[in-house]
């Protein structure tokens, strides 16, 4: 009795070991994006700078009207975008949740910056 | 409840293999600390009987047996031995059942080793046990001890001498915690004598420990020694049940091969003397019937019986002479030597040979009986082959294969469809007349015949007997006879040789009282004058 | 009941199933628009082709050798015997006799110690044989780089040493068979001059089988022991069987190639045993009995499988499964008959 | 007191006769091909981390008395579909590698369960039965692979898919984890890469298999490969246990294949797994090991040499000949080689040691 507990425990912790391992090994592609954008009839500015970290990856630097392709793994993550306002060095960080079912992700930083909520967004490539 | 039951009882045992009965109401029981030796001639039923005790396969397959078993006045019937050996029955087999690459600790505790738990038992169950060395060794030794021989426990079965394999055998089975019955079937063959005296000694102690014992041996004064009953079995029946200070070994000898056949039944005894084969200082290595040492001179024209226990090296002669076991030593066919090892050479030499084994040697089993009949006189004579193409090439000739099986269908009253019919589908009596009728197509002037009659039934039996005794009579053709029953010897033979260990113990006319041959058989004449 | 559960283990379940399979090829063929005679026509010189191949695991199997899995040994005698034949100027159809000529030594002499070699491995040949086969080709592969041939179609052209992988035999013994006697129907030729050779070539084997020799061969696969008792000489006929299932190998592989036209050298010959191991089973041999009319049988069913499949299954799914069903087909033919126990012969 | 150590030396040598002529083989190699040494250590480490694995998959199976498990390559099969499933998913890194093995865990239980059912009804033909299985389950894999997948198995990754849109692609690019696991723990030791992370995996396995041994199932196992007669008397299930040591070795050699494959960066969908078997048993062979012997020593040892003879012999053949083909074919030929070698000597000694207990008798006979 006690043993075919312990067997049923260990067949279910190896399909949660199996379900963390898929969710936290799902890949994902962000872009990030330094453009103009136009989201619910406000614009934002592309920045002429700026220093963009994925977690606690590599900082890269990204300039105006520039796409950057970053590659993770999991749903949590966190970044962090470095920019001068009014020749003054700015950090602001942001953590998000992705979902598991979307491969792709596009990030404005202007957006971010401004802090609207949609700054992530699906990316629905164009047919 | 009048009296306490014994430790086992074995009751109206009865046990036919195919109509052929090997074992006609046999009881007897066996109280705790009893040592009771079971003797009998080959074929006499003992290791049928404990066959039985154990629930070997080969008794269920063949349809079960009569009678039934108490252990202490319980019904038992085992399916398998193992359900023997959880009751308290263990058994040491004459061959070794050890493993070479494993050391006697590991071999007495084969399949009972003690183990410690470890977590991974609870996903993937006991087997993940690991061995626990230092209690094993414990064990082992204990058991060891019991025996009361030095035995180092961590020594490999493979580099022990011939009695320690014994020695870890008997400790394997003492190991079992609820041993009460042991069966030792002849396990003092192998050992010599110093070993033996051991061994026996350990049986006394054993026995004073309250574990009864069923010793099965030929050496009939060790039987004598150390028993306290004696079971004789001869034909599948109890012959004689004494307590053991109540008889000499020279009336167990008259008991197991007792019967005495009627005269008339026997021919005149003959006397020929011209030598045709002599064998010299013949050895062969055949597993099982080794023989050592044996120098024997067979007249031309008439029967010899070669007899003796099973094991002794009786089977070996034949099988050397004939070139199918590694030999050495020197025959003389007429004068010439006959080269060992060489089968064709032999059966040139117009030797012929039915050997006791029909199925691995004697027979094609998947060809059909004009080939079985035909095949070796093709092979060694070329006959039976017709040239095709003007004489370019000769092909079997199908139709005189048949004609001479045809032939010795009809003499030899062989039971078939068609001499197209395959050899396996024929039962063991008419197997074996393919077998004959093989060696009589040869045309031999000698022929050795090695237990014509061996599992084959009575109506067969004597079809056999007396055809090889026309064909004697009829062609003056010089046939060995190797069988385990005497009186058969006795019937057909006109000299009987006795072999035991190897070597021709004595050689005398089948007209002698078969007392005679049990005691050369039993090797009493040599070590046990004191019996008389 | 009892006849039909009888027919069915004499059979052999996957026997039967390959059987069925092929029938219902042949059924629903003209279903799908697949034409039988042309199917037909094709199964029949690709049985001419491979008919010898099949045949060469009939002596082994009789001496109780087994499945000749070292068959390339035979073949590497057959290719060694064809590129001579070339290299000595031999053209024309006479060429493949003088390579059948050539590839005889070498076919003995490699029968020859293959055969030792099995003697000495009793029980294990069909392990040993595959692993002989296999290395001997990958020895060969480092020869024919290195054996001084020169005949320019047959050495690569810009080193000027090493033979070609594949080498075209028109000019020499292409279809030096096949047209012999040949017969035209319809834009088909029918091979008759390979279908009389294959059929020559079994009937010799049918002889042979009922020779002394034969005979004896049979027995030691039936009971080496009772052979040994009848004073065989149980060597020396096992290296007869193993030379003869060898030189059969060497002679069916130039009648591959005169009907192919083509010579494959290095890692050509490599798998070359399987097909014809998997055919022979199919038509009705274990690994100890087996009869010229198995070699018949197994060797049209087999090559009838290989050419209806990619047809038929091509029209019905749009898609070449042949290959897939080939390995299935013929390996799990293979494993049914070595999982076969074999009743009273060997251990 | 010299003829002793002659004597031992001899038995060593007679002993140890294929790593010895491998050493001798390699020692010729190594000058003629010309390479540092620097390059030849740091490929024996990436060889070592990358096969180890699978021939360590090798030793159970000859531990319960069946030989070389030429049935290997099943597992790998199932290493191989695991890791097509996780490149369809996109999982990465590490957990892309835990979850393909996770998933080969299963599909290798099947195949090896069905392996020893096979392998049980072809007692004492053990080899060439799973060596036949290997050819016959390629082409299930291929059934499933080049046909299931994409249609009755959904595949979602269309750069997997072939252009007729199903079936998996000749060669699947595994960036995803390509050496993932190597990387794991870096370390540099004179401009040799050392993957640390692998050979702790490969210790850990190397600690399993030992410990095994002393378990009671690796008991029976040993008492099965000697006696199967015997071990059936003494009650063990020799049924079950063969089948329960095949079904190891498969899971093991998926596992291996795993580490293989995340080494190499790309799966060959049709062939990566039909060499495996025979280059895995030809290293371990050349380690020392037999059909009936086989230690972990061994499977070291064979991997340093055999993949040193593999790694030298193109320079070497074409240094001497001119002709780096010869050397690859040497290296094809020295692999199917040494295999027959050791088939033929393992079956030479078991018939020998048969015919040899005659020898005694007449030694007996003629000291009289």
């Amino acid at each position: 009795m006690k043993r075919t507990l312990i067997r049923v425990s260990a067949l279910v912790l190896l399909l949660l070991i199996s379900m963390a391992l898929y969710y936290s090994g799902k890949g994902h592609t962000l872009l990030l994006d330094n453009k103009n954008i136009e989201i619910d009839d406000t614009s934002y500015k592309a920045l002429d700078f700026a220093e963009v970290t994925i977690d606690s990856g590599e900082e890269q630097e990204i300039l105006k009207r520039d796409r950057l392709k970053q590659d993770v793994s999991g749903q949590k993550h966190r970044i962090t975008v470095v920019y001068l306002e009014s020749g003054e060095e700015q950090t602001i960080q942001k953590t998000f949740k992705i979902d598991v079912g979307e491969p792709i992700y596009i990030i404005s930083i202007p957006a971010l910056i401004a802090d609207h909520e949609k700054w992530i967004q699906v990316f629905e490539p164009l047919n | 409840m009048k009296e306490k039951a014994p430790l086992l009882e074995m009751r109206n045992i009865t046990k036919d293999f195919s109509g052929n009965i090997v074992l006609k109401d046999v009881s007897f029981s066996i109280e705790p600390g009893e040592i009771l030796g079971l003797v009998g001639e080959n074929g006499a039923g003992k290791t049928t009987l404990m066959k039985i005790l154990f629930g070997m396969t080969v008794i269920h397959e063949t349809g079960g047996y009569g009678g039934e078993i108490l252990l202490n006045g319980k019904p038992v019937m085992y399916s398998s031995p193992l359900e023997a050996l959880d009751d308290g029955i263990g058994m040491v087999h004459q061959e070794f059942s050890l493993l070479p690459g494993f050391t006697a600790t590991e071999n007495i505790l084969l399949n009972r080793e003690s183990t410690k738990y470890n977590f991974v038992t609870e996903l993937f169950g006991d087997r993940m046990r690991t061995l626990d060395r230092v209690e094993m060794k414990e064990r082992a030794e204990k058991a060891i001890e019991k025996i009361g021989v030095k035995l180092d426990e961590q020594t490999l079965v493979s580099e022990m001498p011939v009695g320690h394999k014994q020695f870890t055998e008997i400790a394997r089975e003492l190991e079992k915690s609820n041993v009460k019955l042991l069966v030792l079937d002849e396990p003092t063959a192998v050992l010599t004598e110093s070993e033996a005296e051991i061994l026996l000694h350990s049986m006394r102690r054993l026995s004073n420990e309250g574990i009864a014992i069923i010793f099965i041996s030929h050496r009939l004064q060790e039987c004598k020694d150390i028993t306290d009953k004696i079971l004789v079995l001869r034909d599948g029946c109890i012959i004689q049940e004494k307590a053991t200070s109540e008889i000499s070994v020279k009336e167990i000898a008259q008991a197991m091969v007792g019967r005495e056949i009627k005269a008339s039944l026997r021919d005149e005894a003959r006397d020929i003397h011209k030598p045709l084969l002599n064998i010299k200082n013949l050895w062969v290595d055949m597993p099982g019937e080794t023989v050592r040492d044996i120098t024997l001179d067979i007249n031309e024209g008439e029967i010899l019986g070669i007899g003796g226990l099973a094991g002794q090296g009786k089977l070996g002669i034949p099988n050397g002479v004939m070139g199918l076991y590694n030999s050495g030593g020197e025959v003389l066919l007429k004068g010439e030597p006959i080269p060992l090892n060489n089968p064709l050479y032999a059966l040139n030499s117009k030797m012929a040979f039915v050997s006791e084994d029909r199925r691995e040697v004697g027979l094609l089993l998947d060809e059909p009986i004009d080939w079985n009949i035909a095949f070796s006189a093709m092979q060694v004579q070329n006959r039976f082959l017709k040239p095709v193409f003007g004489g370019l090439v000769k092909l079997r000739d199908e139709k005189a294969m048949e004609e001479v099986a045809d032939h010795y269908i009809e003499t030899l009253e062989i039971k078939c469809m068609s001499s197209k019919q395959k050899a396996k589908e024929l039962s063991g009596g008419n197997q074996q007349k393919v077998c004959l009728a093989k060696a009589f197509t040869l045309e031999p002037e000698v022929l050795f015949v090695s237990e014509p009659t061996r599992g084959i039934d009575v109506g067969a039996k004597k079809i056999v007997l007396d055809t090889l005794k026309r064909y004697n009579r009829e062609k003056g053709t010089t046939i060995v006879i190797v069988s385990s029953e005497l009186e058969e010897l006795r019937s057909i033979s006109d000299r009987i040789a006795i072999v035991d260990d190897g070597k021709v113990v004595g050689i005398l006319p089948a007209t002698e009282p078969s007392t005679a041959f049990g005691l050369l058989m039993l090797g009493t004449v040599n070590n046990g004058e004191a019996a008389k | 009941m009892n006849v039909v559960r009888k027919i069915i283990e004499k059979t052999g379940w996957p026997r039967l199933i390959i059987g069925l399979f092929l029938l219902s090829l042949f059924i629903l063929a003209p279903f799908v628009g697949v034409k039988i005679s042309t199917s037909l026509k094709d199964t029949v010189v690709r049985f001419g082709m491979n008919g010898i191949l099949v045949l060469a695991m009939v002596p082994m199997i009789h001496s109780g050798c087994g499945l000749n899995f070292g068959l390339p040994l035979g073949i590497i005698a057959g290719l060694l015997g064809g590129t001579m034949a070339m290299e000595l100027g031999a053209t024309g159809p006479i060429s493949f006799f003088i390579a059948i000529l050539i590839a005889t030594p070498f076919a003995v002499l490699f029968g020859w110690g293959y055969g030792a070699l099995l003697n000495r491995v009793k029980g294990g040949e069909m392990m040993i044989a595959t692993y002989v086969g296999f290395s001997s080709v990958a020895f060969m592969c480092m020869m024919w780089l290195l054996l001084p041939y020169k005949n320019p179609t047959m050495v690569w052209g810009y080193g000027g040493t090493g033979l070609r992988t594949t080498i075209s035999v028109e000019g020499y013994y292409l279809k030096a068979l096949s047209n012999f006697l040949k017969i035209e129907i319809g834009g088909f030729t029918f091979p008759t001059g390979m279908i009389l050779f294959v059929a020559f070539l079994c009937f010799l084997m049918w002889l042979f089988l009922r020779t002394k020799t034969g005979t004896a061969m049979t027995a030691i696969g039936s009971n080496p022991v009772y052979a040994k008792a009848s004073g065989i000489k149980i060597d020396r006929i096992r290296t007869i069987s193993v030379i003869l299932s060898t030189w059969l190998g060497a002679v069916g592989i130039l009648i591959y190639q005169q009907s192919f036209g083509f010579m494959q050298l290095y890692m050509g010959p490599f798998y070359m045993a399987f097909p014809a191991v998997a055919a022979i089973l199919i038509g009705g041999a274990s690994i100890n009995k087996a009869s010229i009319l198995n070699v018949v049988i197994g060797a049209f069913l087999f090559q009838g499988i290989l050419t209806m499949t990619p047809s038929v299954m091509n029209s019905i799914i749009q898609t070449d499964m042949s290959e897939v069903i080939r390995i299935i087909v013929s390996n799990g033919m293979i494993i049914y008959a070595l999982t076969r126990v074999v009743k009273g012969a060997r251990k | 007191m010299k003829k002793l150590q002659m004597k031992t030396i001899l038995k060593f040598a007679e002993n140890n006769a294929v790593p010895l002529l491998f050493l001798v083989i390699v020692a010729f190699g190594i000058p003629l091909s010309g390479f540092s040494m620097n390059y030849l250590v740091q490929e024996i480490i990436v060889r070592l981390s990358r096969n180890s694995f699978l021939v360590l998959a090798l030793l159970i199976p000859i531990m319960a008395g069946m030989g070389l498990n030429f049935g290997m390559v099943l597992g790998a099969m199932g290493g191989q579909i695991g890791l097509i499933f996780i490149t369809n998913w996109n999982i990465v890194g590490l957990p892309g590698i835990g979850l393909a093995m996770i998933i080969s865990i299963p599909l290798s239980i099947i195949l090896g369960w069905m392996t020893g059912k096979i392998l049980n009804k072809a007692k004492g033909r053990e080899m060439v039965t799973s060596f036949i299985l290997a050819f016959f389950m390629n082409g299930v894999y291929q059934l499933v692979v080049l046909y299931g997948m994409g249609t009755v198995i959904p595949i979602s990754n269309s750069s997997l898919i072939l252009s007729r849109g199903y079936g998996i692609r000749n060669t699947v690019n595994l960036i995803n984890i390509r050496q993932t696991l190597d990387r794991l723990i870096p370390l540099k030791i004179a401009g040799i890469q050392v993957p640390v992370a692998t050979f702790i995996v490969i210790v850990i396995v190397c600690v399993f298999i030992v410990w095994f041994r002393k378990t009671k199932l690796g008991q029976d196992m040993r008492a099965i490969g000697q006696d199967m007669g015997v071990a059936e008397a003494a009650g063990i299930n020799v049924e079950k246990t063969r089948i329960i040591a095949i079904v190891l070795s498969t899971i093991l050699a998926g596992f291996g294949m795993i580490l293989y494959l995340q080494n190499i960066g790309t799966l060959n969908t049709y062939n990566s797994h039909e060499q495996v078997g025979m280059f895995s048993i030809a290293a371990l062979l050349v380690g020392g090991a037999s059909v009936n012997k086989g230690k972990i020593s061994n499977v070291f040892l064979g991997v340093i040499l055999f993949h040193l003879m593999f790694v030298i012999s193109p320079m070497a053949g074409k240094n001497l000949i001119g002709q780096a083909q010869l050397g690859e074919f040497f290296r094809v030929f020295v692999s199917y080689g040494i295999i027959s070698i050791a088939l033929v000597l393992y079956a030479y000694r078991k018939l020998r040691a048969k015919e040899l207990s005659g020898s005694a008798l007449a030694n007996a006979q003629e000291e009289k």
